[in-house]
């Protein structure tokens, strides 16, 4: 449903930060996207929602499109009118506002506003903690916590295709089981397709169809998840696996020279 | 007891001036979070333009004061396009900077098509004053005073429930992630402009009915800011009761402590009261804030 | 084993000075000498008025780069800039003409008088964040004006005071030229100051306040004193300067700092750039060059339109205000910006693109 | 710097004068301001049209300085450095008192639209001239005047005014005056130029009744002051200094204004007078009538026209040169315009003479002949 | 001997109890970590302990001085420093200044010293400049020293994190999930970087961290927060034995990946 044809995206005018990356999410599935810091992950996911104008950032080249339109160049709102819903990263909740405010504001472009009671209470199902603390200042909140919120405004959106930014990013390791859960749920209940990007590789992969390996910019590598696995490199880089199982952190003693397909 | 009275609801009626005024720094500032200071021009202009209506189209008081708002609402969309969505992703000062340009360009404006004589309003609101027990008010004050009360619960159960109340706290609070809930940002700043300029131009129009129009009404913008602070910056119940505070304020202090410094001290009170609860309420009264953590 | 904490000798020392100069390169520290001497030579070229100007610029410049301290590099926006100034005019007026001291100890006076009011009213900083922060300049603003027109024994109320231009000897500092240098001798010394800050210890923190006070204090900064010490040091100047500019029209009046001052020198920063010492000449500069120029363009155009002249009074506050807005929404970098633009541009010229 | 050679020696055909002018177009007193600037510029553009003073073209060079005194201040040296002018004609007390150090030292003779008392000083403002009774005489005239009309025990006596020179200027001056004449000063009240209500000032002035209040304002104040008193039902009897006087109060104040007493320092348009000839003449070559103009459009034509006498009597056109002529101003009449001027080298201020007006269904009504405290 | 003892510790939020009688101590010279569900109240601790916060009751002795009472900037110069969860850096300026601000309390010069600069504050700040060098070297900077650091990517971001409060050279340090957002050959790396911090430097480190893979091979002590209660301390082999911190945390089969 979703092509990005090899773009290329420039910060501040400036700096050149994907160089011709090009990935492609089909209808229903999840689609995994792993890379190390600054490969530019998030920078992908913003060119899709529309908001690199936020930081400076402009698409120069190649083309994004959406069940054959071409979106890239429109604003973040009509996107997200045509179901493609980002929960940013590092989770960017409304500080001011209580947590059930911020779930409003999440189904800001929903149609059907008399659901939203009945979507609130699945939020709540999925993160019962949110719902002891639904009149609290979103900022005042834990960093998982807010993570848990920004999750949940996701789900308030009822998008057709939701990108996740790190989802598991600070949440506790049960929680993190849960959530992915969670989202293959939704994908599965709600038909959602879904765009993770993600650090902790073992849970990502764990529930995804497809994966996506971004270096410098660009996809070095995409295959099924079964593939991924299998997969060398992956397993060192993304697994912390060495050919003896998972290794242990204090044996890690050399620095390594981080690997990098290109 | 009656001198203390008629203080007192002095300063209740003027401070009900203040008040809507006020409320239009808050509109502005909840959206974008930033200070409006051409308030004072969107003021004036309400006022001209009302008055022009009456005196030279020759309209009856209600029309004109419709077709008025009409225009600051209009007045309000094209300042937003023209002036605040190109600085959305610019620093709040430059924000109020901005806007300080723009009360220098209105101001302008205004003295270009309506020159600096004061106009007078026609009688509209009657002008006998009313007199309960020895306490005089004069009816525009007794109408201003109703006009921003039901604005108060207006703008309370709209920016608290309703949707696009919500989104235009979230702007402000996170333009990005607001944009990422596909909440429009234009659209938000361009209703809360043509909100604000509407309520301003209210101010304009009962002020003007009180003393006529010229461009020094324009100060009102500098004098009500203290009411916007102490009430905090973004709540509206805030500019309300700050407005009648120092209403109230000012008439005592004019009442009581100018008689002994000479005068003069009516001017500058709020501010000296502004500090002082601001040393306890760091937000204001009724403002938020506050919410940092790492 | 690399050990971070041992220390490694090696050529470190002059490798980090070059790297932690002003100027960083020869080119630059050249260019900036040429531009020192042209400010110097300038007035041999031109006549009074446009000496007078100068100096209006030149004072306006240390005012600006004062507020820019606190301001642009420490984040406490200021409305109360006016008010400042009238403390350091009065000082000075207090001093020379009251007590018939010396222009030479009257202006760091003023100074040191001016800091100690501005750090006074650097207090409230200690709870008061952003524009609750600037609303409490604002309101030492209106109080400090309060006070002088009601001092009548000290100040003269609103009558104000009269001044005497400085004099060594005979030699007195009248005429145009001669008070702008002195001017100009003051306004490099802030510059230099300025600029040693921020690259040393106090002016980081001044930065860290700004972009993050959480963080900064648990890198060990006292958000309270170093808030308050900006305010001090950036009151400094812009006393310095409100004494310089009463010895230059040689008249203290409350009416002279009014708020519109306080909003002109915010100006200044802002075309200028925040946070960039540059960029609060530039800015200084333009905006009291502004009005002249609309001036010339008043006058240019009343030649057409003879009967309009009041009209075009208005036009001119039309023009500055839509030149304001101009700037923020296609310059939002300031002056300094765009100088650096060009800047670069010459420097990669001819291969620029 | 180079430049700085004074314009021209000795009268002559052909030759032009430049004069500066300071108006308040767009700033607080841009009311008054701008009809007072009109008048100077008409009568200048009257004259020349006239073939100027004995040959002598005048050009004024004019510009709005808001009432902000820096942007004066910046003003006043571009007239001076860049156009080089011989005389100013200036606005406001602030901003005239603030320079007149500096316009003794540049040697201009220097008028203003501002009587104060602290102009005559010839010490301190040797340039300066005053071309009306100051504010001080004009509050001692209405002081005498109560003293004289008052019937009934001791008359008491309030003082409204706001907390710039302006209207300070006079008040030390009446009180003192008034205590000599045994008229009670029991109140004073400041009132902001920009003042949108004044509800606790008047309160506070009830409370001391005073049978008559001066008030030293602009138009805008007075009106507020006026309509207050109105609706508070005050019975005192409001007396404006000359800036408080004038069409625009009655127009502002409406009936609030009914029964004012003015002091009139220039004669209002709608009066017959020999002097309004001129202007007359003026208008209609301009297809206007004396119903277009208003009374400080006379005050600025009248000032304009002393300063063109002195041009005339001086010897050289520089600074110097006009002061001495404007010294040999003697009794120069104008046509019941206003009070006849007397200058000498010891006396800068030219009378201290007025008028008194009242406010009669909507308009002034002029019900005195000059007369100063003195006689 | 212990470096920092915290008994009985409470903080409450309004009606919420973020931290209730919590006590643990941590030994001079080893790696503790601080774990539990979000919102257990960990760094809430931590705010305790820099001073952000303050606590209703119990005492936290830091080398046996109680420091309760004092103001985090004071803290700092006992040679307490912390990198933060939710990224804290001073994003308008280069990695190289941010590190510097690390080192803020160890320097001197102030505004007459610093506004003259040639002389005393120069050399302070070339001296300075060295040791924090070393720093960048250590957490591989060396290709950012000049770049401001709020356009770096999510996971860089957090290493100048801990750079800067490495730069303190500190006695004991805080780190508030430092991987988060890492994948796993970087977290490998900043295992790397705290254990040799502590190996070399003799720094106590206090971490809060969510992978328990990193948790169980580099801590030493472990202490587990539920719902703001102490629910478990011990050894890594122990905390994996405690069932309450199975149920409450871990989970089953945990700790393998
Ligand atoms: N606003 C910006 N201005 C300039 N450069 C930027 C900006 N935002 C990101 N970059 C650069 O773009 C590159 C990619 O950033 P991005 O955030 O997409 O990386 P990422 O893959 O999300 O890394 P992480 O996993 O740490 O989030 C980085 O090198 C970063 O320095
Ligand atoms: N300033 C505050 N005001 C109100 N409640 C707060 C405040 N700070 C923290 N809390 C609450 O205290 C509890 C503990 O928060 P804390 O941030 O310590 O959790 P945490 O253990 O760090 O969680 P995480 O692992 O998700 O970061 C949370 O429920 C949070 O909502
Ligand atoms: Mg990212
Ligand atoms: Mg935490």
């Amino acid at each position: 449903m979703l092509h990005i044809n090899n773009i290329e995206v420039v910060y501040s005018k400036m700096i050149l930060v994907l160089k011709g990356m090009s990935l492609e999410v089909p209808e229903g599935k999840i689609v995994a996207l792993l890379g190390s810091n600054g490969a530019g992950k998030s920078t992908t996911l913003k060119s899709i929602s529309g908001l690199l104008a936020g930081d400076g950032g402009e698409l120069t080249k190649g083309s994004i499109t959406y069940h054959g339109e071409d979106i890239s160049g429109f604003s973040p709102d009509q996107i997200v009118q045509k179901g493609i819903f980002q929960s940013m990263e590092g989770r960017r909740v409304f500080k001011h506002l209580t947590v059930e405010e911020n779930l409003i504001a999440g189904a800001h472009t929903r149609k059907d506003r008399n659901h939203l009671k009945h979507d609130m209470e699945r939020v709540y199902h999925y993160f019962p903690k949110l719902k002891t603390l639904r009149s609290r200042h979103a900022g005042l909140l834990s960093g998982g916590e807010q993570q848990m919120l920004a999750i949940g405004r996701g789900i308030m959106a009822k998008p057709k295709l939701l990108l996740l930014d790190e989802p598991s990013l600070g949440i506790a390791p049960l929680l993190v089981k849960e959530i992915f859960q969670n989202i293959k749920q939704i994908n599965k209940e709600e038909g959602t397709s879904i765009l993770v990007v993600e650090q902790n590789a073992n849970v990502a992969l764990s529930i995804a169809d497809y994966g996506y390996i971004v270096e410098e910019g660009r996809s070095v590598l995409e295959a099924p998840v079964s593939e991924l696995m299998e997969n060398k490199e992956v397993q060192e880089h993304y697994l912390g696996m060495s050919d003896e199982g998972r290794k242990n952190y204090r044996e890690v003693k050399s620095y390594r020279k981080k690997k990098r397909w290109v | 007891m009656t001198f203390f009275i008629q203080m007192l609801v002095s300063g209740i009626v003027v401070g009900s001036i203040y008040a809507l005024v006020a409320l239009g720094f808050v509109l502005i500032y909840k959206a974008s979070d930033a200070l409006n200071l051409a308030n004072g021009e969107f003021v004036l202009i309400g006022s001209y333009v009302c008055l022009t209506l009456i005196t030279v189209l020759k309209l009856p008081f209600l029309l004109a004061i419709l077709i008025t708002l009409v225009f600051s609402a209009l007045l309000g969309l094209m300042v937003e396009k023209m002036v605040l969505r190109p600085l959305l992703n610019a620093p709040t000062i430059s924000v109020i900077m901005a806007t300080i340009g723009l009360g220098n360009l209105l101001a302008g404006l205004t003295h270009v098509v309506w020159g600096h004589q004061t106009r007078m309003y026609p009688q509209i609101f009657p002008d006998t004053p009313v007199t309960f027990g020895g306490v005089i008010i004069t009816p525009v004050y007794l109408w201003s005073f109703v006009i921003v009360m039901s604005l108060l619960i207006a703008f309370t159960v709209f920016f608290k429930f309703s949707k696009m109340g919500i989104a235009m706290r979230a702007v402000a609070d996170d333009l990005q992630a607001a944009a990422s809930m596909g909440i429009s940002v234009k659209k938000v700043f361009a209703i809360t402009w043509a909100i604000a300029c509407v309520v301003a131009a209210v101010g304009g129009v009962l002020l003007g009915n009180i003393n006529g129009v010229n461009a020094t009404m324009s100060v009102i913008g500098l004098t009500v800011l203290p009411v916007v602070i102490l009430g905090g910056l973004d709540s509206i119940a805030g500019a309300i009761v700050g407005g009648f505070i120092i209403g109230i304020a000012q008439s005592m202090a004019g009442g009581y402590l100018d008689p002994m410094v000479g005068g003069g001290l009516k001017d500058v009170f709020p501010f000296i009261i502004v500090i002082l609860i601001l040393m306890i309420k760091p937000y204001g009264l009724f403002g938020k804030g506050g919410v940092e953590r790492v | 084993m690399r050990n971070p904490f041992v220390m490694e000798c090696g050529t470190y020392k002059t490798r980090y000075k070059k790297d932690m100069a002003i100027f960083s390169s020869r080119r630059v520290r050249i260019r900036m000498l040429i531009l020192t001497a042209l400010a110097f030579l300038f007035p041999l070229l031109t006549n009074d008025y446009i000496v007078g100007l100068a100096t209006l610029c030149a004072i306006a410049s240390i005012g600006a780069i004062g507020l820019n301290i606190l301001t642009g590099f420490t984040g406490q926006i200021s409305i109360g800039v006016g008010a400042f100034l009238g403390v350091g005019g009065y000082t000075s007026a207090i001093i020379t003409s009251t007590l018939g001291l010396s222009f030479w100890f009257a202006i760091p006076i003023a100074g040191i008088v001016t800091a100690a009011v501005g750090a006074l009213f650097g207090i409230p900083s200690l709870r008061l964040k952003g524009l609750y922060l600037a609303i409490a300049t604002l309101a030492a603003q209106f109080i400090i004006l309060f006070v002088i027109t009601r001092w009548t024994s000290l100040t003269g109320g609103t009558s104000g005071m009269v001044l005497q231009r400085p004099s060594i000897g005979e030699f007195s500092f009248m005429s145009a030229d001669s008070y702008y240098y002195i001017c100009l001798a003051v306004l490099l010394f802030t510059i230099i100051y300025t600029l040693n800050l921020f690259r040393s210890r106090i002016g980081r923190a001044f930065l860290a306040v700004r972009d993050r006070d959480v963080a900064a204090q648990i890198m060990g900064i006292n958000l309270f004193t170093y808030k308050v010490l900006s305010f001090a040091i950036s009151s400094f100047f812009v006393g310095v300067a409100g004494a310089l500019l009463a010895h230059y029209t040689m008249i203290v009046s409350p009416e002279l700092y009014s708020i519109t001052v306080s909003i002109q020198y915010l100006a200044m920063i802002l075309v200028g750039g925040l946070g960039s010492i540059l960029g609060s000449i530039l800015g200084a500069i333009f905006i009291v060059l502004l009005p002249v120029i609309l001036g010339y363009g008043v006058d240019f155009a009343s030649i057409f339109l003879p009967d309009m002249h009041h009209m075009l009074a208005a036009f001119q506050e039309v023009a500055f205000g839509a030149i304001i807005i101009f700037f923020l929404i296609f310059e939002p970098g300031g002056l300094a910006h765009i100088w650096n633009n060009i800047k670069n541009y010459f420097k990669l010229w001819p291969f620029s693109y | 710097a180079c430049g700085g050679e004074s314009s021209g020696a000795t009268a002559e055909d052909g030759d032009t004068v430049k004069i500066g002018a300071l108006y308040d177009i767009t700033g607080g007193t841009g009311d008054v301001g701008t009809p007072y600037s009109e008048g100077e510029e008409a009568y200048y553009e009257y004259l020349n049209s006239k073939g100027g003073i004995n040959g002598v073209k005048v050009e004024v060079i004019g510009d709005d300085y808001a009432y902000d005194m820096a942007k004066g201040q910046r003003l006043y040296q571009e007239l001076r450095d860049r156009h080089k002018v011989a005389a100013i004609l200036g606005w406001g007390t602030a901003d005239t008192e603030a320079l007149r150090q500096q316009v003794a030292h540049d040697k201009f003779p220097y008028f203003s639209a501002s009587y104060s008392e602290n102009l005559k000083n010839l010490e301190e403002s040797p340039y300066n001239f005053l071309t009306a009774a100051t504010y001080s005489d004009q509050g001692r005239a209405v002081v005498k005047w109560i003293k004289d009309n008052h019937e009934g025990g001791e008359p008491t006596l309030a003082l409204l005014y706001n907390d710039t020179a302006f209207g300070r200027s006079p008040v030390e001056d009446i009180k003192e005056y008034a205590a000599e004449m045994g008229v009670k000063v029991v109140d004073e009240q400041v009132i902001p130029v920009t003042a949108t209500e004044a509800q606790s000032q008047m309160l506070n002035m009830k409370k001391k009744n005073p049978d008559y209040a001066i008030i030293q304002q602009t138009w805008g104040a007075a009106a507020t002051i006026l309509r207050e008193a109105k609706t508070l039902d005050i019975d005192t009897q409001f007396i404006g200094l000359n800036w408080a006087t004038g069409e625009g109060v009655v127009e502002i104040a409406g009936d609030a204004a009914e029964g004012m007493l003015g002091v009139v320092t220039h004669a209002f348009p709608y009066e017959d007078l020999e002097g309004m000839k001129e202007i007359k003449e003026y208008l209609d070559s301009k297809g206007l009538s004396t119903d277009d103009v208003s009374q400080k459009f006379v005050q600025g034509w009248v000032t304009a026209k002393i300063m063109a006498e002195g041009i005339g009597n001086a010897e050289e056109l520089t600074g110097e040169g006009i002061r001495k002529g404007l010294e040999q101003i003697d009794q120069m009449d104008l046509g019941g315009l206003a009070a006849p001027v007397t200058f000498t080298s010891d006396n800068h201020s030219g009378t201290n003479q007025v008028r008194l007006a009242q406010v009669k269904d909507g308009k002034f009504e002029v019900i005195s002949d000059y007369f100063s405290h003195e006689d | 001997m212990a470096i920092l003892e915290v008994n009985d510790l409470s903080l409450k939020f309004g009606g919420v109890k973020a931290l209730d009688q919590v006590s643990y101590h941590v030994e001079k010279g080893e790696i503790f970590s601080l774990i539990g569900p979000n919102g257990a109240g960990k760094t809430s601790m931590l705010n305790c302990i820099s001073g952000l916060y303050t606590p209703s009751s119990g005492s936290i002795k830091f080398k046996g001085q109680e420091i309760l009472g004092m103001k985090p900037y004071n803290r700092t110069s006992l040679g307490i420093s912390r990198a933060f969860q939710n990224i804290a850096l001073f994003a308008h300026m280069s990695v190289l200044d941010n590190l510097k601000l690390g080192r803020h309390v160890r320097m001197k010069s102030g505004m007459f010293k610093g506004g003259m600069y040639w002389g005393g504050a120069e050399k302070e700040e070339v001296s300075h400049r060295r040791s924090v060098e070393q720093v960048i070297e250590f957490l591989e900077m060396q290709d950012i020293r000049h770049t401001p650091v709020g356009t770096l990517p999510y996971g860089l971001q957090k290493r100048v994190e801990v750079g800067r409060a490495l730069a303190l050279e500190p006695e004991l340090i805080l780190l508030d999930e430092p991987m988060a957002g890492m994948n796993s050959a970087e977290k490998e790396d900043m295992a790397r970087f705290i254990l040799d911090m502590h190996e070399l430097n003799g720094i106590t480190v206090f971490l809060i961290e969510h992978d328990m893979g990193v948790i169980m091979d580099l801590s030493d002590h472990i202490a587990v927060l539920d719902f703001g209660k102490r629910i478990g301390f011990g050894t890594p082999e122990e905390i994996q034995k405690n069932s309450e911190v199975i149920r409450a945390y871990l989970g089953e089969q945990e700790v393998t990946t």
